[in-house]
């Protein structure tokens, strides 16, 4: 079966995250195919590689980063909401002036068109949030 | 809404159409979640999909008449709501008991909806292929 | 010593303003703030309970979260004072211990 | 069509797992995850509640969030079933609609 | 807990003794505010302050022993709560109510507390300088 | 009066910053001091500068700074919490061996006892949230 996943928070201020991230990797287990992961909200988040979690815990941007890897996971931004939170990569830095970007490896930015796609061509879409 | 529409195909959907339902469950402002439910669903109305909207729970206070929003300084998005039907977003229902049991009437509202009884929205939830909840 | 109390939440969504009513001294303060001011509101599912609230504490509103959720005075409680954000300083300084109830 | 309804919520703090029974067709399945896992619990306030629940709806809790809670399937009420992320999965898979009450 | 403490001044207060309250209302896990506010604990035990921590409503749960966090991979902080006493943090305190509501008894608590009436919460938060809620 | 205030949510997704930005401006007004600004939990995502906002709405981060400048405000990020999420400034980005930082203007990045002092220094400590 095909899934897409959408995380709406952001990295350990609620479980979501996690919660997304262990339903992905049990469907992959399980032999479906995972269409998208789609961030919204502050689930954009989970996207920045600035990030260095304490030592004794999970890291939760590079788990997904290595799960995207290892599976050529689609792992998606919403552009529009990182915006507004301060997620951005190479090309929204030109775009926007900015003078420094914070884009982990295995995920990109685009727009909410790709989440209703997501929905589209998935058989189930699943949201995690707050 | 944002410069969002430049990143975006043309709502490409392969000739597929679901039935898309929003669900609204929270006041708007004092959470990001029903402004940002909004950009979606005029986002995925270039899609053409079969979409409805469902009002439900604090939700129905995204559609109160009358906000001001000069003393916060926060976007005031309720004007959005009645420029969804220029976006083909017909479908708009609210929660009858969501309304009575916050102190509202149909007259509060600042775009007409079809209310709905418990059963009624049952049915129409059991009719979706996609629920996106906020 | 008085306390003031701040809640934030919807009482539609969420327990915070029972716990807080729960354990608010008499005479104490109550401050209504974003989703929170939902629960200053008459006739709804809650206003019997925040009635009976008001005889032992104070309720105030926040009239700017009020304002920017289309609601205003008229809509309620007998017994809500409105205050915008210098009354909300002025709350604080009256009050010797602020509590939020987040 | 059956449908699936994802409860992530501590019912002691918020009332999404209310809506989301209020709302549940007969014969649909509630699965509880996250601080959800909190209304599967015997002997608590909302016990009663969710045992009327039960009567009408299947009812499953995410086990890796109910051990790590610190709780375990002889807490929970009868009726109630575990299961691990593999088992969310092929609920997913099994049910042809899935809402998640956030 | 972290290399926090490389950047903290030795937890001067230039003298003053106030009396803070922490207020733990949250489940732990579901959301940070739990192992967060721990952190402040831990932090502020330094300063030598009058410090007492509550658990009320869902932060009772942050108290139960067994906690097994392997499934999830998240961090198990519970063992810290029994650390709290070498930091003299030793004013615990829980909710009765709380604690009944949730079908919980004292011997499921993972360090002892005093158990507390409404009134002697009301009480407790009355004699504070600093309440702090998370 | 002496004031500190606790914002413990990142901007947008919730109300409390705007919350606390509107009651310091007030506090401020009113000629109380405001002896420190603490951000913990996600409010420490207030204090990136990568922020692109639509230009219809307030732009959060900008508007801290700029009433940090005006009355020379002390806006402090907890360290453990940016940690976690992924905001940092020079120093930070060196000691983890990071290749960009994104600290906003007139934030300052320090640890969880300047929480601690800010309850003890000031008459009231205000905390807003979720």
């Amino acid at each position: 079966m095909k899934f897409s996943v959408l995380v709406n928070e952001g990295p350990y201020q609620h479980e979501a995250s996690d919660s997304a991230y262990h339903f992905t990797k049990a469907a992959l287990e399980k032999g479906h195919e995972i269409f998208r992961v789609f961030f919204y909200h502050d689930g954009v988040n989970n996207g920045t590689r600035l990030a260095t979690p304490p030592q004794d815990d999970r890291n939760i941007t590079q788990r997904w980063s290595a799960l995207a890897e290892q599976h050529n996971l689609d792992l998606v931004v919403c552009v529009a909401a990182a915006q507004r939170r301060g997620i951005i990569d190479a090309d929204e830095m030109k775009r926007h002036g900015k003078d420094a970007n914070n884009i982990a490896p295995g995920f990109r930015i685009s727009g909410l068109g790709q989440l209703i796609e997501a929905g589209i061509q998935a058989d189930r879409l699943i949201t995690f949030g707050d | 809404m944002t410069d969002e529409t430049m990143l975006e195909e043309d709502g490409h959907s392969g000739g597929v159409v679901k039935k898309f339902l929003y669900v609204n469950r929270r006041a708007p402002y004092g959470s990001i979640y029903a402004l940002e439910s909004l950009e979606v669903v005029l986002i995925g109305a270039a899609f053409e999909q079969d979409v409805s909207l469902l009002f439900l729970d604090d939700g129905v206070f995204q559609l109160k008449k009358g906000q001001d929003t000069a003393m916060t300084d926060m976007k005031n998005f309720s004007p959005t709501y009645r420029a969804l039907e220029m976006y083909d977003v017909e479908k708009l229902y609210a929660d009858r008991e969501s309304i009575e049991q916050r102190g509202l009437t149909e007259d509060d509202l600042i775009v007409p909806v079809e209310v709905l009884s418990r059963d009624e929205i049952k049915d129409l939830m059991a009719q979706q292929d996609v629920v996106l909840s906020f | 010593m008085t306390m003031l109390h701040i809640v934030n939440k919807s009482p539609f969504e969420k327990t915070a303003l029972d716990s807080c009513l729960r354990y608010a001294q008499q005479d104490s303060a109550v401050l209504l703030i974003e989703d929170g001011v939902y629960a200053a509101l008459r006739g709804t599912s809650l206003s019997e309970k925040m009635r009976r609230a008001l005889e032992t504490v104070k309720v105030y509103a926040l009239e700017p979260d009020l304002k920017t959720r289309g609601m205003d005075q008229s809509r309620l409680l007998d017994g809500v004072e409105l205050v915008d954000y210098g009354g909300f300083v002025d709350l604080t300084v009256a009050h010797d211990i602020v509590q939020s109830w987040l």
